[in-house]
Parts: structure tokens; C-alpha cells; sequence
């Protein structure tokens, strides 16, 4: 059997909290992609400029970089804010970046970046002939929106957004770099202490591949759902 | 009789960027009435369907459908835009079109697909609502297959299932953009048979199409339009065998 | 905050000439990793696709695995078990191989290939799937052999729908090296990194950087920009 | 009084702060924070931060105080505020048996790759005295540097004396490689500037544990010689 | 006669899992025939025509190419599938399949579309397969539109173009799968007379069509498939104006 030399419970807690990252940003991602595509087909000039800055910026700087600049930048931004605050019209205001908080957040504005163009993406492709028949039939803008646009999104969406969250899933072993004790960071300080990196990172590597096969059949499903009534061609 | 005009529509024009692709349309209706629009490609009669009820919004004229007519305004670029979207929406309620693509709702059942407009739009109860679909799917031929997907469906189903929509909205009039262009010939005349017998239940009807046997047999008015105006109009009898127009006289001319 | 800006400028110490030096060095090895990653990804992933396309499984099948293993798990690990794996295998210490991979570079080049390498592989091979069948049906139908459909009407095919994802590929894996810094390779963040903990300056260290990866990102977006245009010229709609 | 501190450690670095075998942190410096909080009668909570990101962490108020062997140096003192030094041992030179090049002459070390941690005084005497002749590899913990040293990527490791001693020398085919230097003026405790009553009661904590005995017995727990100041 | 025979197809079968889809269809060409493939939707007549040249295997039955009979193996899985590739090559190259939905290669322009298999499969200078592109370009009336790329043109156009492929590989037969029926109304015309003319040069053409006044006025053959069988078969004449089959007269009969 595999022998974990006694790190299997704090493996297996860390991979909760990969787990639990992965969901929360998916959560955040979800929410800020739909807004982003909304703003960006809103045709309103500010928010489409507000959501163009955001994609570009996001998708101009790594991951890593982001992560850090966050955790690190960020707390120094809001330490600023907060003596400012405090000198000038003594608000105390203050908050902590907890590193998981800040591995949400960063991971979840990265992926709505990635899903506003998913989003966005999906929106346009939706036949026009069906919007155009929802108008003819003389619904309003809201509900063609919610009864043909939507449903009809989501389709398109899905396997972007399974893509997305294949990625997104990978990118939470970055957290480890600022100190949250995930899986990555459970097998990296057992495999130093150990001496043996194999041992740890493959039962890690194994749990990722678990989750993104998981993940996939989800998909797939999903898909299959959502696809009721389209016939493909091959 | 203009009181009892299912539709009435004047003068319209439409320019699209710099291109003038309607050029001053009148079409006057009564009920009952089957109007052809005919002529070659890019000759104008999609877009005048489409004014009809505003997916495209006429640039100049007026259009009164049972004796209420749609009110324009004009936004800050200038364009000329309808006043009261709820109007519109009323409007197009009234004017039920069916598609050359049918565009049925891909996501829904036939069934779904018809009783939605009904449920939301014109707010009938979903038992009536599937009542009256089932009625209409009848009548065209395809009560068996209302938990069908479109997709799942031959073109000439799609095309009755579009039919049946835009029946269960009851409306004073269907548009009909080329209904069977986009089926195969063994399909058009099943189509087909469906129209006429619309028509003869006395139906307001204004039908783009290239079925000139159509056209000639079961329309009450036809209209030959050619390059954004109307060249020739009036009964099937004399616009076919007695056509005025140089131009629609080579538009009869066999092709082949 | 102009007032802020200048007393920031001034005081700085972060951004002096040898500090500049350290981030164009860094900037320097993250263009060789990545660029070279890359192109030796592309190459090998070109007949790997082909062969993943083939219906024999004893030939798509190690292909499929070893696509759905490197794209499966993240890169950080296979990073980490690539650069320490190696030290351990018994013996390497006495080969040629040590004197190779004994710095990071390679590891973490061999790392990056491997797992560009699969995710290009499944592009390519996508695009490849994607090819109208009909546009098959008509080079089979002309007498072409299977090289030479391959050749003249898949490949040129599917690498104009390829381009899209690939470009976002290139990017992602720009954005990926940064991860480098891990096994001690100066790379932009590796600069970032020594940078701020000598100043404890990590926004001003890492902003920069930031902006630094920004430029590159937008520097290959405008590449593939103008390469894409060339491919799609196709699609482009004549405006006379 | 209640008070509440966060008190920082960069782990593993042992002698003064790891992990035993159950997971529980412990270490000279460790003990000797718990015994400092108890003095100080006030409630602590042991949070891990990265080396690299100690001061900033800091200065971020991420935690109150920094115990994680941070020596003393003029370039620090000007970030944060220290208390008086608790303990003061030199950077030493680690390598393997086989390594026999004096680690002073520049000429001989050209090229060789050594490792340190990122950010610490050791990084920064490399840098400053051997930048353009060794090749210097950072790391983020110490773990990694040692792992690299066995690994035989490094030729020698420039690290605090007792951690070089009680993790690599206990390990069979290494050596100390070179003279021990003398970097900082000990090891404070590390605070933010602000904070000067909280600075004047951890120097008294610190007196009182160095006089009552307290400091010696847990020095002895780990350590054979003194580290004392 | 059999000597210069440039098609001959004798009791083709086609099964596709268990539907047979062709039950012995038998065909003899001679050069100059133009035979005309007519039936309903789903009789066979596509498959036919891609079994022809080999894009289907049929189950039983021979096809031969000028004198040249194809060889059949087994494979392992008792499959029945051409011996030799190369032949099959060959073959094909002598017969130009001009598909319905046209299947240009999209990334390459008109040009390039039709010198890509003389250059490499025929072998011909890329000199010579230009000067060749360029006249059947113009024998088509698209020569001005041969640097542009397929999605840059009209549907007319493209099926044009197609056929310019075709006629570059100066094939023994050409076979045309529908030709037009991916065209709109207009387009028809245009395609027909561009057929109608290699008719009257004396090509060898075998064409499945929808359009009975091309394969009344140009063909020199007419087959009527239903089910997979031949139902009618011998002159235009003869199969339309003294149709046997029943089948053949319902057919026939006016749709609308
Ligand atoms: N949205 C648009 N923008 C610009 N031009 C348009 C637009 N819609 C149509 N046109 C132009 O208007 C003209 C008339 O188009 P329309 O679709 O009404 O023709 P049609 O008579 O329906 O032809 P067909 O029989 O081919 O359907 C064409 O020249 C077309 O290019
Ligand atoms: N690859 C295939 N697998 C299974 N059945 C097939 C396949 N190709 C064709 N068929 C079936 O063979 C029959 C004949 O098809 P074919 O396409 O030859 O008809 P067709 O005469 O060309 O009809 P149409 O006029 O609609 O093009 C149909 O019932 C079809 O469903
Ligand atoms: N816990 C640690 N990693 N401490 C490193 C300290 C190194 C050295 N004493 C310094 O102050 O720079
Ligand atoms: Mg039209
Ligand atoms: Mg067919």
C-alpha cells in the first residue's frame, strides 16, 4: 500500500481546500463572466470600456504574478488606504487579506476575465434567427433574454466554461505559493522533509487527474443536457 | 373598409447605410386577403416583410395595422425608431410571421415552442394555451410529433411546427418569408396544401415566394417588386397574363 | 497625488540601473524558456496529432495518455517532480545527461515542452477533426493519397483554425513561466521575487513586472494578430 | 492585560523553528516566544510566513512580530523596529566532502553555484562580496536549498550555523567548507516600528527569561554550545 | 462498343449495416452519354453516384473504367475493400466527382483549387495546369474571380468553380451529385446552361438532378431509381412521355 508516512490526513485536508478554492473562484469566475459579457454587449461605452480594461489587464499578467501582486501589493494598498483614513478623518477601517480569501479572489477575477470571453463569445453565437423570432412573436427584451438568449447561451458556453474550469482547477496549486496549505503545499513540505519528491507528488498528481476526469464526465453530461434536441453533424 | 384593414401600409421606404433598398411601398389589405410578393433576389421583399413588423424599422412611411398605426420617433443619431416599444410588441403579436429558416427554438419541444409566445405575450392560461397548440398541430399534420425537438424533425415538419406557432398566436395576419424555399420539392407541395387551405378559411396572408403556381392559383393580390418598387400589382389573373411591365414580362420568361 | 507620485519616484530605491539589469536578465531567460518551450512543443506536437487522429489505439492510445496526463495535472508538480526527479534517479550524477540537467534551465524547459507539447497536441488534433469532411470527400475524390491530403488540405486546413487557440496557448504559456522561479531560475518573476525581498517592496516589484509581462502579452497578441489575418484572408469578406 | 500577538515563523529551520515528526511546530525560538507570550501574559497565535515575505508581511499586518532568526542589520532596522537581540550565531559554509576549494578566493570559487535563502543576510553577503564570481542560487525556504545540496546541484550552501550544522552535517559525506562569518548584530525580535511600549515590554520579557534560567534550559534543549547575547 | 466504354457499373449492391440501400443497379456509358439519375429523396441515387468512384465500397458488383475493371479485396473483418489503393487513385482522377455542396478547399482561392490536383495528382507543370485553370475559368464565365477565396463568392459562383475543378483533371466521365440544387432559382439557370454546353461537347457526364427540363432536354439517358432499384430506364422520351412504371408516373405527376 501506499504509505504516506503519516501526511495522509493533512494531504487529504489540503486537497479539501483545493477543492473548496476551485469552487469558490468558479462561483466568482461565473458571476464576473456574466457581467463582463453583459457589460461588453451592453453598448454602452463606459461599461464596455470598464470590461475591456479589466480582460485585457487580467490576461496581460501571469497568474503567479497576479497572486503575488495581490497578497502582497494588495494588503499594502489597503494598509495605505487604511492609515490615510485614519490620519486624515480618523475612520478606522482595516481588513486582512487571508490567504485563502486572497486565493479566491485573485483566482476568481483571473477566470472571469477568461469567462467574459466565454461568456461573450457564447451570447454571439446565438442564431439571430431565434432572437429575431422571439421579437416577431413580440416578446420583450427581457424575456427573449431569459427564455431564448440564456438557454440558448449556455449551450455554446459549456464547453468553454468546462475548459475554463479544467484550467481554473490547475491554477489553485499556485496558492501554495502564497503559503495556503493546499494538497501542493501539503506534498511540497512533506516531500522536503521526507526527502522523496515522487512519493508525495505523484498521489497529488493522481488526485488532480481524479478531479479533472471527474470534472469531465460532469461535463460531458452537462453537455448532453443542455444540447436535448440538437442533432450534430459530423 | 380602411377600418376593417387588417393592414395598411404607406409609402415605406428603407435605406440601409446609403443604399435605398425600398423605394415607396403601398400595400393595402382586407381580410382574407392573400398577398404574393414576387420578384428576383435582392429585389426588396424580405426587407418589406420585415418592416411589416418592424425587425426593420421603415425609414419613412406608415404602417396601420387594424386601424392603429405605429407610432416613430426619432432618437439622438436621428434614426428613426419606433415610439413605444410595448406598442411594438403588441403589434407584433398581431403579425405573426414564419420564417424562410423557420427558426423555431431549438432548446424547445414543437409543442413548447408554441405555446410560449401564447402563455407569455398574449398571457393565456398554459392549459388553454396547449389546447388551442394541439388543435393547430392538427391541422397541419404533426400532432404526433409535439415532443420533438426541431432539430429532430424533417425540414417540411419544421416548417409545419413554424406554421402552427405562428396559428396559435391567432394573429389578423401571417407573414410568410419564402415558406418553402428551403425544403425539398417533395416537401413544398405539403407546405403548400397547408397555405391554401389558410386561405381558405379566409386568412389574412402576405407571402413572400418563388412558387409562381402557387402565386397564380390561391392569392388574391399579387405584387411584382423590382429593384425596390412595386412594377407591377394587382389580380393573379392580370398580373400574370396581362403584365404591364417590361420587366415582369422577362421574370415569366422561362428560365432554363 | 501628483505630490505622491514625485516623493515616490524620488525616494525609490527599487529602480536603479542594477536593478534594471536584474529584470532584463530575467526578461531575457522568461523570452528563452517560453520561445524555446514553444517551438520545440509545435514540432513535436505536429505528428503526435496526426498519429492521435489515426483509428489504430495502440498508436492514439499512448498519446491520449500522455496528452490527459500532462494536461491533467498542473504544471507547478510536473515542474517539481521533473527538476527533483531527476537529481534522483541513481547514477544520472555520473552522466553527461548531469551536466544538463544540473541547472534548472532545462528541467524546467524539459517541463514546459512537455506540457505545451500536450495541450498543442489536442489543438492541433481538434483542427484536424474539424475539417469539413466534404473538403476531404473532394481531395479523395480528385486521386489524392493519404500524404498528400494530409499535406496539401488537412494541415493547411486545420492550422488556420488552430491559430485562435494556439495564440491563446503561447500566452497562457507566457503567463505559466512564471512559475520558473520556483527552482531558482531568474526569470522575470525570479527577478520580481529577489527584488522585493531585498527592498521588501513587493508592490512596487511586482507591478513592474506585471507591466513587463503586460508588454510581452501584447506584443505577441499583435503577432498573432497579424499572422492570423494572413491565415484567415480566406474568410475575409472582399470590400470593393 | 489581554493582549493579542501573531507571532511569524518561516519554517522548516530547524533548530529554531519546524515541525517534529506529529506536525507540531517547535524550535528553540518557538519555545522561547511561548515563554515570552506567557511572561508578556499575552494570548499568541503562531502564523507561517514565507522568509521572502517577512517584512512585508509585517508591515502588511499580517502578524505583530517576526522570532524566525532575523538578524539585526541597519537596512532592516530602518523597516521595522527590533528588540534587543535574543541569540547571535554566524553564517556557515556547507558542502560536501569531496568540495576543497577555499571559499575566500575568488578565483577558485568562479563559477561554483551556492545556495542561499532568498532575502536573508546570507544572500546578501554573497551578492555583495562573490556577485560576479559564483553563481548564486535563492531559495525560498532552506529546505529547498538543502534538498538541492544533496541533489548535487549546489556546490555549497551558505546558511546560519546551526541550521547547516544540524541538517546537513548530520548527514553522511558533508563537511563544513569554510570559516564562519559574523553577519548582523544577532537576532532581534522584529516589530513594527509603531509599536515602542510593545518593544519595551518584550525587552524586559526577554531580560527577565534570560535571567531566570528559562532561555538557558531551552537552549540546552537544542543546542550544545551558546548562542546566547 | 464495350472496348471504349468509359464507364461501365454492373449489379451494383450497397448495404449499409443492414439496409440495403442498392439492390443491382447496372449501368453502360458510352462516350458523349449524358445520363441523367432521377428519384425521390433516400431511392439511392447520391450513394450510386459515390460508389462510382469508390468514396463508397459497393458490397458486390463491378466497376469498370474504360476497359479497366476495379479489384476488390476482403479485409480482415471480411469486409469487402479495393485492392489497390493506387488504382483507386487513378481512377478517380479519370473521374470528376463536381459535389453539391461544392466542397472547395476553403483555404485555397479558385485558382488554386483547380491546379492542386493536376499539379500534384496528374503531375502536370504548375505552368501548364494555370494556362489550363484559366481556360476552363473562362469556359465558365468566372475568370475574373480566380484569386478570390470560396466564402468570397455567391453560390453560383462557387458551383462554377467546382466545375472548372472538374473539367482541369479533363476527366473521361464527370459526375455531378445535384448540382444545383444548392443554387437559388437564378443560379439555376446559369449552371444548367454552363452543363448543358459540355453536353454538347461531347462529354461524358452522369448527373443526379431534380430539374426534369435538364434531364429531359440534355440527357441522352435517363435512370429512374426508387428504392434501390432501377424503375425506369432508356431515352428522355421514352421515360417521360411513355412512362412504364407506376411508380414512374406518380412521380411525374404535378405536384401542386
Ligand atoms: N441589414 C442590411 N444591411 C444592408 N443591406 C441589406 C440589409 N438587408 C438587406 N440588404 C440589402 O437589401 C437588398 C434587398 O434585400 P432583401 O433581402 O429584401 O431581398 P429579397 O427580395 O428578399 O431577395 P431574396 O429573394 O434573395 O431573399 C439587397 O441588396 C440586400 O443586400
Ligand atoms: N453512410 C450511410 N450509412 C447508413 N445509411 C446511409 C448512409 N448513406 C446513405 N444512407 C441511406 O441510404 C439511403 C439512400 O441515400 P442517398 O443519399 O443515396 O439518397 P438520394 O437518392 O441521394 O436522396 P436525396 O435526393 O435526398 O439526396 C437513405 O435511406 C439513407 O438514409
Ligand atoms: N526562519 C528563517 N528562514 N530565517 C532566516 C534567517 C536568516 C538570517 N539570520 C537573516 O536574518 O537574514
Ligand atoms: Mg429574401
Ligand atoms: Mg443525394
Amino acid at each position: 500500500m501506499l504509505d504516506l508516512k503519516g501526511y495522509g490526513p493533512a494531504l487529504a485536508e489540503g486537497a479539501m481546500v483545493t477543492i473548496e478554492l476551485a469552487f469558490l473562484s468558479l462561483a466568482l469566475a461565473v458571476t464576473l463572466g456574466l457581467l463582463g459579457a453583459s457589460a461588453k454587449l451592453s453598448g454602452n461605452r463606459v461599461l464596455t470600456g470598464v470590461a475591456t480594461a479589466y480582460t485585457t489587464l487580467i490576461r496581460g499578467v501571469p497568474d503567479l504574478v497576479m497572486m503575488l501582486l495581490f497578497y502582497y501589493g494588495g494588503q499594502v494598498a489597503v494598509n495605505a488606504l487604511s492609515d490615510y483614513l485614519w490620519e486624515t478623518r480618523q475612520i478606522d477601517f482595516f481588513f486582512q487579506f487571508d490567504p485563502f480569501i486572497s486565493g479566491v479572489v485573485t483566482i476568481g477575477l483571473i477566470f472571469g476575465a477568461y469567462m467574459t470571453e466565454t461568456f461573450r463569445g457564447a451570447f454571439l453565437a446565438v442564431d439571430t434567427g431565434q432572437i429575431e423570432a422571439a421579437k416577431a412573436y413580440g416578446f420583450s427584451r427581457w424575456h427573449t433574454f431569459r427564455r431564448v438568449m440564456i438557454p440558448q447561451m449556455l449551450r455554446h458556453a459549456l464547453p468553454g466554461i468546462g475548459n475554463n474550469w479544467q484550467v481554473l482547477l490547475k491554477t489553485t496549486a499556485l496558492v501554495s505559493i502564497i503559503g495556503l496549505t493546499d494538497m501542493v503545499r501539503v506534498a511540497e513540505e512533506a516531500a522536503k522533509a521526507e526527502r522523496m519528491p515522487f512519493h508525495f507528488f505523484i498521489p497529488v498528481a493522481a488526485v488532480y487527474l481524479a478531479l479533472t476526469a471527474g470534472s469531465e464526465l460532469f461535463i460531458k453530461w452537462l453537455d448532453k443536457r443542455a444540447n436535448v434536441g440538437v442533432v450534430r453533424g459530423n | 373598409m380602411a377600418e376593417s384593414a387588417p393592414l395598411i401600409c404607406r409609402d415605406i421606404h428603407k435605406t440601409f447605410d446609403k443604399l435605398e433598398v425600398l423605394k415607396g411601398i403601398s400595400l393595402e389589405t382586407r381580410k382574407g386577403d392573400v398577398v404574393s410578393l414576387i420578384g428576383s433576389s435582392g429585389s426588396g421583399k424580405s426587407t418589406f416583410l420585415r418592416c411589416i413588423n418592424l425587425l426593420e424599422t421603415p425609414t419613412s412611411g406608415d404602417i396601420i395595422v387594424h386601424g392603429d398605426p405605429i407610432r416613430f420617433k426619432n432618437n439622438r443619431k436621428g434614426e428613426r425608431i419606433p415610439a413605444d416599444n410595448r406598442q411594438v410588441e403588441l403589434i407584433r403579436a398581431r403579425l405573426s410571421m414564419v420564417f424562410q429558416s423557420f427558426n423555431l427554438w431549438s432548446h424547445m419541444t414543437v409543442l413548447e415552442n408554441i405555446i410560449e409566445a401564447p402563455i407569455n405575450v398574449l398571457k393565456i392560461p398554459k392549459k388553454e394555451a396547449i389546447e388551442r397548440a394541439e388543435a393547430y398541430l392538427n391541422k397541419v399534420g404533426i400532432y404526433e410529433r409535439k415532443d420533438y425537438y426541431p432539430a429532430q424533425m424533417s425540414g417540411g415538419q419544421q416548417q409545419r411546427a413554424a406554421i402552427a406557432r405562428a396559428l396559435a398566436m391567432e394573429p389578423e395576419v401571417m407573414l410568410f418569408d419564402e415558406p418553402t424555399s428551403a425544403l425539398d420539392p417533395e416537401l413544398v407541395g405539403e407546405v403548400l396544401k397547408v397555405m391554401q387551405s389558410l386561405a381558405e378559411e379566409g386568412r389574412t396572408m402576405i407571402v413572400v415566394t418563388h412558387e409562381m403556381a402557387f402565386a397564380r392559383d390561391v392569392s388574391t393580390q399579387v405584387l411584382f417588386l423590382h429593384q425596390g418598387v412595386i412594377e407591377e400589382q394587382g389580380s393573379p389573373d392580370k398580373v400574370f397574363d396581362h403584365p404591364e411591365s417590361e420587366r415582369m414580362k422577362q421574370f415569366l420568361a422561362p428560365k432554363f | 497625488m501628483p505630490d505622491f507620485i514625485a516623493e515616490w519616484l524620488n525616494t525609490n530605491d527599487i529602480f536603479n540601473a542594477m536593478t534594471m539589469m536584474e529584470y532584463w536578465d530575467g526578461m531575457v531567460t522568461t523570452v528563452q524558456l517560453v520561445f524555446l518551450s514553444l517551438v520545440i512543443g509545435l514540432v513535436v506536437a505536429v505528428p503526435l496529432a496526426i498519429l492521435r487522429t489515426v483509428r489504430n489505439p495502440f498508436v492514439s492510445g499512448p498519446i491520449w495518455l500522455y496528452t490527459y496526463l500532462f494536461r491533467g495535472t498542473p504544471l507547478l508538480i510536473q515542474l517539481y517532480i521533473i527538476y527533483y526527479g531527476v537529481a534522483q534517479i541513481p547514477g544520472i550524477h555520473e552522466t553527461f545527461w548531469w551536466t544538463i540537467f544540473r541547472e534548472p534551465f532545462y528541467p524546467a524547459l524539459l517541463a514546459f515542452t512537455l506540457n505545451t507539447a500536450a495541450y498543442t497536441t489536442e489543438i492541433i488534433r481538434g483542427a484536424i477533426v474539424a475539417t469539413p469532411n466534404g473538403e476531404i470527400e473532394a481531395a479523395k475524390a480528385y486521386g489524392m493519397n493519404w500524404l498528400l491530403r494530409m499535406r496539401r488540405i488537412i494541415l493547411p486546413n486545420a492550422a488556420r483554425r488552430a491559430v485562435q487557440a494556439y495564440s491563446n496557448e503561447v500566452i497562457f504559456m507566457l503567463h505559466a513561466s512564471a512559475i520558473a522561479s520556483v527552482v531558482t531560475i531568474v526569470d522575470l518573476t525570479g527577478a520580481a521575487r529577489n527584488i522585493y525581498s531585498r527592498f521588501y517592496a513587493p508592490f512596487e516589484a511586482f507591478i513592474f513586472v506585471a507591466l513587463c509581462y503586460m508588454a510581452l502579452t501584447f506584443m505577441l497578441v499583435f503577432v498573432f494578430r497579424k499572422l492570423e489575418n494572413h491565415l484567415l484572408r480566406h474568410q475575409r469578406p472582399i470590400n470593393s | 492585560q489581554d493582549r493579542n500577538l501573531r507571532i511569524a515563523f518561516d519554517i522548516p529551520y530547524e533548530p529554531f523553528e519546524y515541525r517534529d515528526e506529529n506536525g507540531e511546530l517547535t524550535g528553540f525560538e518557538v519555545e522561547l516566544a511561548t515563554a515570552m507570550c506567557e511572561e508578556l501574559n499575552a494570548n499568541c497565535e503562531f502564523v507561517i510566513q514565507a522568509w521572502d515575505g517577512m517584512i512585508p508581511g509585517l508591515l502588511a499586518r499580517k502578524f505583530d512580530l517576526i522570532m524566525s532568526s532575523m538578524s539585526i542589520t541597519p537596512e532592516r532596522a530602518e523597516r521595522v523596529l527590533f528588540s534587543e537581540p535574543y541569540y547571535i550565531t554566524p553564517g556557515g559554509w556547507f558542502g560536501p566532502e569531496s568540495f576543497n576549494t577555499d571559499v575566500t578566493d575568488m578565483d577558485a570559487m568562479k563559477g561554483k553555484n551556492i545556495g542561499v535563502q532568498r532575502g536573508t543576510t546570507m544572500d546578501t553577503y554573497v551578492t555583495e562580496n562573490m556577485g560576479g564570481v559564483v553563481s548564486i542560487k535563492r531559495y525560498t525556504t532552506a529546505e529547498d536549498m538543502v534538498l538541492d545540496l544533496e541533489g548535487q546541484r549546489l556546490d555549497a550552501v551558505f546558511v546560519d550555523y546551526p541550521v547547516g550544522e544540524q541538517t546537513i552535517l548530520n548527514r553522511e559525506g558533508y563537511k563544513e567548507v569554510g570559516e564562519s562569518v559574523k553577519l548582523g548584530d544577532g537576532v532581534g525580535v522584529a516589530m513594527r516600528k509603531r509599536d515602542t511600549q510593545l518593544a519595551e515590554d518584550i525587552n524586559a520579557a526577554l531580560r527577565k527569561l534570560k535571567e531566570d534560567g528559562t532561555y538557558d534550559a531551552i537552549m540546552e534543549k537544542y543546542f550544545s554550545y551558546d548562542i546566547k547575547i
